[in-house]
């Protein structure tokens, strides 16, 4: 039980002082890594939990994936270390405070948290016993058959993504004017000019 | 002590907190506001897999992970928009994006 | 599909046929087109004229309640339906209707050379919503039409209109516009606890006090607004100074009395407690409306403007009529309506005339018109005596039901109303004569020509049965008196139930409380 | 565990789905030059085709709901008519895209792709009867809605206007699935009937489940672009390539709303109490907001956008009645703004100057003299969105009004009659500027048939629709009936 | 019979109104004059079948209007008080036609004139036969606007057309009156018909009428409220200031309107009404008490006004108070037979004051006037009689005399014997008046036509008699002025009465100042006849034999004289009191009330609001991301908050 304590509170801990560093950090490319970090304790917080699938997932897709591509349009765009801008400060205390009255009341919600015996009964997908199946398998047997629909619905989403990205950001600029210089070593003066003759006073 | 639901959920609500904030308190670049989404969905996740574990209900570990794959789509997207953005404006700070107002 | 309809419909929709033949067929914007757009639309509105005489014809003048009535289901899940009908409290509004717009489009004929494809369009549409709206039977589909007229009313005060035409067409629309809104509320209202949007049904139907009281504040927000009454009337000399003649005409003959009709049908009928409550206040209105808006005629400066004026002051007469509830003013009130419908439209033309002519409706410019129009200055003068209210015109039939029956609801009211009579004589009198008396002196005004033979036409109509209304008025009332008594007995039976149920109240809560100590 | 799912409710949406990837392969294989064109026309028979799916499937009325994907999508008359709604949206949209898309250098075949993904994101968000079947579908939709908004790729407006409706939305989709979470963890369900019996057996509403509500309405309102969530939407609505925010402003918002009602209405229907406040006042904002801020615009698409604010603040306005009479007018209300939005946008596609568009109102100065037809056409929009009768965009708020005065909703109703009539200066303003103003440059000649079709056709309903509207509201009705069974 | 004589007038004004072009100025003036002849001696014969045995009926035309019980029909009411007023107003009528076809002759719009003339005579014909209440306003304001029309008939001028809106207005005044006094009768006799409300009438004794919430005695302030209107139409002081400017008007129209006929429609109407006016002691009183002051009133004004025709006018105005007296002491048969002997000799004056007026050029003042006895004699004779008619000028106790003398003597008479506080107000006020109106004639008819002449000499050279259709026409007058006293005497107001007057007049039994009027002592009747020989004595020393005189008297009593002179400021206070704050109040509700408060605050002003509001809004509307995620942050929260806290 120490053990779980301990464990939830380096892990909360960890991640919310991360949280606070993604927000702060003068610079982005510190953000990005913060922010996996933070991601690695959460993954910590889903262990203790029993959900060592998604924990793996959150570190291998998120941290492996997102978060690079993250730092990787940081590093792309080449942003400067921007400076704390005054609206920061100027905006601090009213953000502060309507922040912290949000919070309290969802801590507060949260605290209110009580199950009913009865409403326990509405599970649609209850967790097999440990014994059963591992969480992975448990998962596993689910995602594939009961919710397929949305399993499918992802992956339509995942292929908008994709094509979305490829759309927006793929160049194939047709009416760019692009230096060719054998074009214009090529060009010859007799195949390009005519003279024309001019009467005079009668104009062109 | 015992660690229990409220423990995990008060974490989430934190962190949800800090995302909410990192939005609009945020003035220096785009992709920040982008972190502080992904850190709300985090806290979202959280919240998912605490209340699955303690109602005995895998469907929030499902939620969960359909939250994760939408949340990487979603970063792929706005990292392409925030790409085209930038290569028109040649900026991403948030105080340059005010084109159109009123 | 079209069985239920008859030549109520055919005279409600016919204009529209009309309109959207012109707009279908005629194309171009040269001389052709304009005049084929011209003689279509006289023709129809000619047509229409024809067919609400003959909705006259059929039309039985002993029957109090609705005839012709024609039913097609529209939006049964709310219970709304096309019905249409006619009592005696509508008829003559109708064919005011239908006699205005036919002279309003000749009187157009030359005045208006832009778009003239479209405004023959917006004229016809309008009379298609006015015709609609006085024979809607439902409560929404008078609603319908109610609004529907702003459509073609804005666009002909916006398009065609004067150098403020802006101001004054948004000012007419959205004033309007939010009394009637407020009414579309209670409307609704009145459906969730009536069940029916049926006026027939609707007048049967009992509200309870508290909730008349709010009703008819909202019907009063449309309605007032439309009269217009004193001090919602600022619209009013606007509108009607920026619109081209012809509008100015339809605004004052017709639509200015879709407030009064407004409160026959709907107020009296259905709110007669509220009525009842609220008719010192409306009488107050009235009278304010009447000396004050004369008094501002008195000082106006551009003849449009004045004869604006004068027609609030003379619509305080007939809110003053109507709210006095007996038969002699509701009478009164529905020829003074009729007789403001053509005299003051007349007297528009009249403006419309010499603003043809000069171009300008600055009573400065003018005087002296006599010497050389002596056909209009004649025609003028008729209609001055009308509007002032001289015996054998129309305008004193009305003037006078009203004032009698205004008497027996209030003194005060009267003499309040008798002294617009001197005002009313006042302005009318001082315009004509700085108009049309005095010396012709003004270069511009020597070459003035006399009316043409089209502007003979257009009123001679007019001149007709303003005299006819005032020498044998009984054509006019005899065929709507039965439907006055009806509503005058249904109001005063609705009135006295209201009373006993009250005084039942009281009885029950004595008797209560009787119990309560003891008593019993 | 191993039984098939019932697909046969979902088949609309599995056939867009199969034909837009069928799309995506002709796309790539067809010449470079006639991509464009050739998927457009495919993209708008495969969502035709799907419509007639949508009747075919959910044509029978007596079957009641059908279930399909083990509870999760569902299949009732509400669905099927806001399907049909949204089908036609998109047809329309990509019907006037044409021209446009093809003259700004859009002419890429993923831009049609794109809009049957974000279709089929709201035939999966109408038919949702689960949580997460509701993200994925908001979600399909979001994604392929932030794309083509910035579609226009090197233009910094429609970039921008892709990168803010990114963020909030993606904001929105945070608030969306914390309220979501919220929901899960205080009803211990996520699908739909199950939350429903979850609220039923609990005697006190837990307050996490109220605000896990409000997360959720938040979330859609920013969906809807309802106020205080609606800041995106003129940004956006200004920014984006004009066919795309005619899109934007019918079929997405359609989807939105009926995802809204359905959520409100089926496992939160027990509810209204609690949220019907929210709903109030968040229509209140909208109507106002819609109202005031329109009048100081001068780009006819931002006016476009707060002019939809304020008529989604009616719309919630039935919403806020709840009950079917509610319901049904949201849904008449809906329809009817379809029907005018796309003739708007029709129009507002026509303001081109010399091959340039213009997106002035100024600029329409004295269309009635040059473009008669099209002037006329938006006059006759105009009245209707105005609500004036006998326009069909009276009827609309005629069925909100009527709902909310059923419920009782006096205050609401009463502001918005005052609304409607601030709201009625701008349309009016726009008439006026068309055909009271002396004319300015004549906008060009030559026309897009398809557009010129949309256009008329909308106008025309406008008006001669009002005689026969129990053809939308019947069908309404009915849905309105199917979402409200027990 | 009774209808041809109503409507050959009209007829009359109609085909010479509209039809005037092509029936040219000759076509229009013997038309409407033939029709007048015609209706005149129908009249006549029309006047001796109804008064040789009194009878009275009802010739009704048609509906005009029913509603409910407020029914009327357009009627010819036929008794005696209607015959005398149908010979009065036809013969005149019928004279000053005639009349005005020479004195018009220049005229360019002669058709018209005698349009309106005949227009006059028709409404004036309506308001005498009228059975009913709102026939005889029709006939009311028909004799209101005809006098507006003929009274601006020269529409060039800007006095005229200022003083026919004056005389309508002022007219109006007084037709409220009336009309109030109509609604009042109709609320408690339930009709407006006159044999109906005069069978009603005694039941009502002693009912009340709350009336701008106070209670009255019904009858009484019925009585006064139309009395109102007979004191608009026959210019009863307050609402006289019309009739002097009325004679910016045609001459003849001065002598058919003013002097005969319109003006007399207040004492015809009083008279009509006395089965009303007999049951209120204290509306006598007032129309006694009005009537008396406004002869001495205007006897005052007249002394020194200097247009000819003003005097006439003013004098018009003093005689019509001397009915009016008379009919307050329920001498009824007195004011109607003052009425028509009046009306003879008063349009023998004016037309004789348009003769000099015609021969002078158009000249009206009497100060350039002088020594016109021997060019235009037949006028000068005229005028004299006239004077003397009006003085009241004849031989006590024998038929001797002209016929104002019979008329005015039986009015002073019966106002003495009606032994009451008014009754001798009116008598002495009376016998003032009647020394003044000598005074007056005199010095009328010595300026004019005595001493040496005043005018400029091309004027002089002008001066002629006038053409014989301007004198002929006028021996009907004479024969009227000299003979109508002697000859009516005995019908009107001698033994005859009773049988000549029949059931059209009511005079309770308890009134009976007419009935002792022949018993007042002898100095009573004496006393006019010699006020009125000294008046004109003194006119004599005044004008003929110290012409320097008038002019020191004015010195010395110069407040008087200015009182005089400008008619007791009447106008001034009028003009102060109405026609200025009017405008002042209207243009006021116009600037201050219609456009900076009512659009101001109301369409104006919500509008520019809305605009600043709009503005504001967009300025919400940053174009920064932050604070649109800000505005949603804060909705949430809100919302949010809203339930944690209620909860």
């Amino acid at each position: 039980m120490i053990v779980e304590a301990l464990a939830f509170y380096l892990f909360a801990a960890v991640a919310v002082a991360c949280g606070v560093m993604v927000i702060t950090s003068k610079n982005p490319v510190h953000s990005v890594l913060f922010l996996i970090l933070a991601f690695f304790n959460a993954a910590g917080l889903f262990v203790i939990q029993g959900a060592e699938f998604l924990a793996m997932i959150l570190v291998i897709v998120y941290v492996g994936a997102v978060a690079v591509l993250f730092l990787f349009v940081v590093m792309m765009l080449d942003v400067n270390f921007a400076e704390l801008r005054e609206g920061f400060a100027k905006y601090l205390p009213i953000g502060a405070a309507i922040g912290i009255v949000l919070l309290a009341e969802l801590v507060l919600i949260g605290a209110g948290w009580v199950f009913g015996p009865d409403v326990a009964g509405v599970a649609a997908s209850p967790t097999p016993a440990l014994s059963e199946a591992t969480n992975t398998e448990a998962i596993g047997r689910i995602l594939y058959t009961k919710y397929v629909y949305l399993f499918q619905g992802a992956g339509m989403v995942l292929l908008v993504a994709m094509v979305g990205a490829i759309v927006l950001t793929l160049r194939q600029r047709s009416g760019v004017k692009r230096q060719n210089i054998a074009a214009q070593v090529a060009r010859d003066a007799k195949a390009e000019v005519t003279v024309v003759k001019v009467p005079t006073g009668s104009g062109v | 002590m015992e660690i229990g639901l409220a423990h995990y959920l008060t974490v989430a609500a934190i962190l949800f907190t800090l995302g909410l904030m990192g939005i609009f308190l945020n003035r220096k670049n785009v992709i920040v506001i982008l972190m502080s989404v992904e850190l709300m969905l985090l806290a979202v996740n959280i919240n998912l897999v605490s209340f699955s574990t303690h109602l005995g209900d895998l469907t929030g570990q499902i939620f969960t992970m359909f939250v994760l794959t939408v949340a990487a789509a979603e970063a792929a997207i706005g990292l392409a928009i925030l790409v085209v953005y930038y290569r028109n404006r040649a900026s991403i700070a948030v105080d340059d994006i005010n084109a159109m107002k009123g | 599909m079209f069985e239920g309809f008859g030549w109520l419909s055919i005279t409600i929709f016919l204009p529209l046929i009309g309109a959207a033949l012109i707009l279908l067929l005629v194309r171009g914007d040269d001389e052709d087109a304009h005049r084929n757009a011209r003689y279509a639309a006289l023709a129809t509105s000619l047509f229409t004229l024809i067919a609400s005489l003959i909705v006259l014809a059929n039309f039985d003048g002993t029957e109090a309640g609705f005839q012709l009535v024609e039913t097609v289901a529209w939006l049964p899940d709310l219970s709304i339906s096309y019905t249409v009908g006619v009592d005696g409290v509508s008829i003559w509004f109708i064919l005011l209707s239908t006699l205005l717009t036919p002279l309003c489009i000749l009187a157009s004929w030359e005045a208006i050379k832009k778009r003239v494809r479209e405004y023959m369009v917006a004229f016809l549409v309008l009379e298609t919503m006015m015709v609609g709206m006085f024979c809607a039977l439902d409560i929404v589909l008078f609603y319908v039409f109610f609004e529907g007229v702003l459509i073609p009313m804005f666009l002909i005060i916006g398009v065609w209109g004067g150098g403020r035409r802006v101001y004054a067409a948004f000012k007419f629309f959205l004033y309007t516009l939010l009394g009637s809104v407020l009414m579309l509320v209670a409307v609704l209202v009145m459906y969730w606890q009536a069940g029916t949007t049926d006026i027939a049904l609707l007048m049967q139907h009992d509200f309870p006090f508290e909730l008349e009281f709010w009703l008819w504040l909202a019907f009063f927000a449309s309605f007032a607004v439309k009269v217009p009454m004193w001090p919602v009337h600022t619209w009013l000399p606007d509108a009607h100074v920026e619109a081209p003649t012809a509008g100015s005409v339809i605004l004052a003959g017709v639509l200015l009395k879709m407030g009064g009709y407004g409160f026959l049908r709907f107020s009296l009928p259905m709110f007669p407690e509220a009525s009842d409550f609220f008719a010192p206040m409306v009488f107050w209105l009235s009278v304010i409306a009447v000396i004050y808006t004369s008094l501002v005629a008195l000082v106006q400066e551009d003849m449009k403007k004045l004869i604006a004026y004068s027609s609030v002051a003379h619509m305080g007469f007939v809110t003053a009529a109507i709210f006095s509830i007996n038969e002699q003013a509701i009478a009164g009130s529905i020829i003074q309506m009729l007789s403001h419908g053509l005299v003051s439209g007349a007297l528009f033309l009249c403006v419309g005339v010499v603003y043809d002519r000069l171009h300008t409706r600055d009573i400065e410019r003018y005087g002296g018109l006599v010497e050389r129009m002596p056909k209009y200055a004649l025609v003028f003068m008729v209609m001055t005596l009308a509007s002032v209210g001289l015996p054998g015109t129309s305008g004193f039939v009305g003037e006078f039901l009203i004032l009698v029956g205004a008497f027996q609801a209030s003194t005060w009211l009267a003499v309040g109303l008798a002294s617009g009579m001197v005002l009313g004589a006042a302005y009318m009198l001082f315009l004509y004569r700085r108009v049309v008396f005095g010396k012709l002196v003004k270069e511009d005004l020597m070459t003035m020509k006399d009316m043409n033979a089209r502007e003979i036409a257009v009123f001679a109509p007019l001149v007709v049965l303003v005299l006819w209304m005032g020498i044998y008025p009984s054509s006019f009332m005899e065929p709507i008196e039965p439907s006055i008594q009806k509503l005058i007995g249904d109001y005063q039976a609705a009135l006295a139930a209201a009373e006993s149920r009250d005084a039942g109240n009281a009885l029950a809560l004595l008797s209560d409380a009787a119990t309560a100590l003891g008593l019993k | 565990m191993t039984e098939l799912p019932n697909f046969q409710p979902a088949t609309p949406e599995i056939f867009l789905a199969a034909a837009s990837m069928v799309l995506m392969m002709v796309g790539v294989f067809v010449k470079p030059k006639q991509a464009y064109r050739t998927v457009n026309t495919l993209a708008i028979l495969s969502l035709l085709a799907a419509a007639v799916l949508v009747i075919m499937v959910g044509g029978s009325t007596e079957a009641g709901p059908q279930l399909a994907m083990f509870d999760l999508f569902i299949m009732d008359d509400f669905a099927v008519f806001v399907k049909i709604l949204i089908l036609i949206g998109s047809v329309a949209a990509l019907i006037m895209s044409q021209g446009y898309v093809q003259r700004e250098g859009m002419a890429r075949f993923e831009f049609p792709i794109l809009i049957v993904f974000a279709t089929l994101g709201m035939l999966m968000m109408a038919s949702a009867n689960d949580l997460m079947a509701l993200y994925i579908g908001v979600e399909l939709q979001s994604l392929s809605l932030y794309v083509v908004a910035s579609f226009q790729r090197d233009s910094l407006r429609s970039t921008e206007s892709g990168l803010k409706y990114f963020v909030l939305g993606a904001l929105s989709s945070g608030l969306l699935l914390y309220g979501a979470s919220l929901v899960y963890g205080f009803s211990g369900a996520t699908q739909f009937d199950l939350i429903v019996q979850s609220i039923a057996s609990s005697e006190e509403t837990p307050l996490g489940l109220i605000v896990g509500i409000v997360f959720i309405i938040a979330a859609l309102a920013f969906k809807v672009s309802a106020a205080p969530f609606h800041m995106w939407t003129p940004d956006v609505y200004e920014g984006a390539p004009t066919p795309v925010t005619a899109f934007f402003s019918v079929a997405p918002k359609v989807a939105a709303m009926a995802l809204l009602l359905r959520v409100m209405l089926d496992p939160f229907g027990e509810l209204i109490i609690e949220w019907r406040q929210v709903i109030v006042l968040v229509s209140i904002l909208s109507m106002l907001l819609g109202a005031f801020a329109a009048i100081a615009q001068t780009n006819i698409k931002r006016l476009m956008a707060y002019s939809s604010i304020g008529h989604i603040g009616y719309a919630l306005m039935g919403l806020a009645a709840g009950g079917e009479i509610g319901l049904k007018g949201v849904l008449v209300y809906l329809a009817i703004y379809v029907v005018m939005n796309i003739g708007v946008f029709a129009c507002i596609l026509t303001m081109k100057v010399q091959d340039r568009m213009v997106e002035g109102i100024e600029d329409l100065a004295g269309l009635n003299s040059h473009a008669p037809i099209t002037a006329l056409v938006l006059l006759v929009l105009m009245f209707s969105m105005a609500g004036i009768p006998p326009t069909i965009g009276f009827f609309g708020k005629y069925y909100v009004f009527a709902a909310a005065l059923d419920a009782e909703l006096y205050a609401l109703a009463i502001i918005g009659a005052v609304t409607s009539v601030v709201s009625a200066f701008y349309y009016l303003r726009i008439i006026k500027v068309m055909y009271f103003d002396e004319p300015k440059e004549a906008f060009d000649k030559r026309q897009p048939a398809g557009l010129r079709g949309v256009m008329v056709t909308s106008g025309f309903l406008s008006v001669a629709l009002a005689p026969f509207l129990s053809v939308i509201v019947t069908p309404a009705g009915i849905a309105a009936a199917s979402i409200l069974a027990p | 019979m009774e209808a041809a004589i109503v409507f050959l007038p009209l007829a009359g004004a109609i085909l010479a109104g509209l039809f005037g072009r092509p029936l040219g100025a000759k076509g229009a003036q013997w038309l409407t004059s033939g029709l007048m002849v015609i209706a005149a001696v129908l009249s006549w014969i029309v006047l001796f079948d109804i008064t040789s045995e009194g009878k009275s009926y009802t010739v009704t035309l048609f509906t005009w209007v029913a509603s409910g019980s407020f029914a009327f029909d357009w009627a010819l009411r036929m008794d005696s008080l209607t015959a005398v007023m149908l010979i009065v107003v036809t013969t005149v009528s019928a004279v000053v036609h005639i009349y005005s076809i020479g004195y018009m002759s220049h005229d360019p719009h002669q058709p018209r004139f005698f349009a309106y003339l005949s227009f006059f005579t028709f409404s004036m014909l309506m308001l005498v036969t009228a059975d009913n209440l709102v026939q005889m306003f029709f006939g009311w304001e028909g004799v209101g606007v005809a006098s507006y029309l003929l009274i601006g008939f020269w529409f060039q001028k800007p006095s005229a057309n200022a003083a026919a809106i004056k005389a309508f207005l002022v007219n109006r005044v007084g037709d409220i009156g009336f009309a109030l006094g109509i609604f009042a009768i109709y609320v408690m006799t339930d009709s407006v018909n006159l044999t109906v409300i005069f069978n009603t009438i005694p039941d009502l004794v002693g009912t009340k009428l709350v009336f701008m919430g106070v209670e009255f005695d019904a009858i009484t302030v019925t009585a006064l409220l139309l009395f109102l209107g007979a004191m608009g139409k026959s210019a009863q002081l307050g609402l006289h200031t019309w009739l002097p400017d009325a004679m910016e008007g045609p001459t003849p129209v001065s002598a058919l309107i003013h002097a005969a006929t319109m003006v007399t429609a207040g004492v015809f109407m009083v008279c009509r009404l006395s089965p009303l006016f007999e049951y209120s002691e204290f509306a006598l009183a007032v129309v006694t008490i009005v009537g008396a002051s406004t002869a001495f009133f205007a006897a005052t004004v007249g002394l020194t006004q200097n247009d000819i025709k003003r005097v006439i006018a003013y004098s018009t105005c003093s005689q019509l108070g001397y009915m009016f007296f008379a009919a307050g002491v329920s001498a009824y048969p007195a004011a109607m037979f003052h009425l028509t002997t009046h009306a003879f000799f008063k349009a023998l004056l004016f037309l004789g004051a348009g003769s000099v007026i015609h021969a002078m050029s158009d000249e009206q003042d009497m100060r350039r006037m002088g020594g016109l006895a021997k060019l235009i004699p037949v006028t000068y004779a005229f005028m004299w009689i006239g004077s003397l008619a009006l003085m009241g000028i004849g031989i006590p106790g024998t038929p001797v005399g002209f016929a104002g003398f019979f008329s005015k003597d039986i009015v002073l008479e019966a106002a003495y014997a009606a032994e009451t506080m008014v009754g001798g107000y009116a008598f002495w006020l009376g016998l003032i008046a009647a020394f003044m109106t000598a005074f007056y004639s005199g010095r009328l008819l010595f300026m004019t036509f005595h001493g040496t002449s005043r005018a400029d000499e091309k004027t002089l050279a002008h001066v002629h008699e006038s053409p014989r259709v301007m004198i002929w026409p006028l021996y009907i007058l004479v024969l009227g002025s000299l003979f109508a006293g002697v000859a009516f005497y005995g019908g009107f107001v001698g033994d005859g009465m009773a049988n000549f007057w029949g059931s059209s007049i009511l005079i309770l039994p308890e009134n009976q100042a007419l009935a002792n009027a022949t018993l007042v002592p002898i100095w009573v009747k004496a006393a006019p006849l010699a006020v009125g020989l000294s008046g004109l004595a003194l006119s004599y020393w005044m004008y003929v034999k110290r012409p320097d005189a008038p002019a020191a008297l004015v010195v010395r009593i110069r407040e008087l004289y200015l009182f005089s002179l400008n008619k007791w400021y009447f106008d001034e206070l009028f003009n102060f009191l109405f026609v200025r704050p009017s405008f002042a109040i209207g243009r006021f509700f116009w600037k201050r009330g219609d456009q900076k408060t009512i659009d101001g605050l109301g369409p104006d002003g919500v509008a520019q609001t809305t605009l600043r509001a709009s503005k504001g809004v967009s300025l919400l509307q940053t174009g920064y991301v932050y604070h649109y995620a800000f505005a949603m942050l804060i909705g949430v929260v809100v919302f949010v908050t809203w339930y944690v806290a209620t909860s």
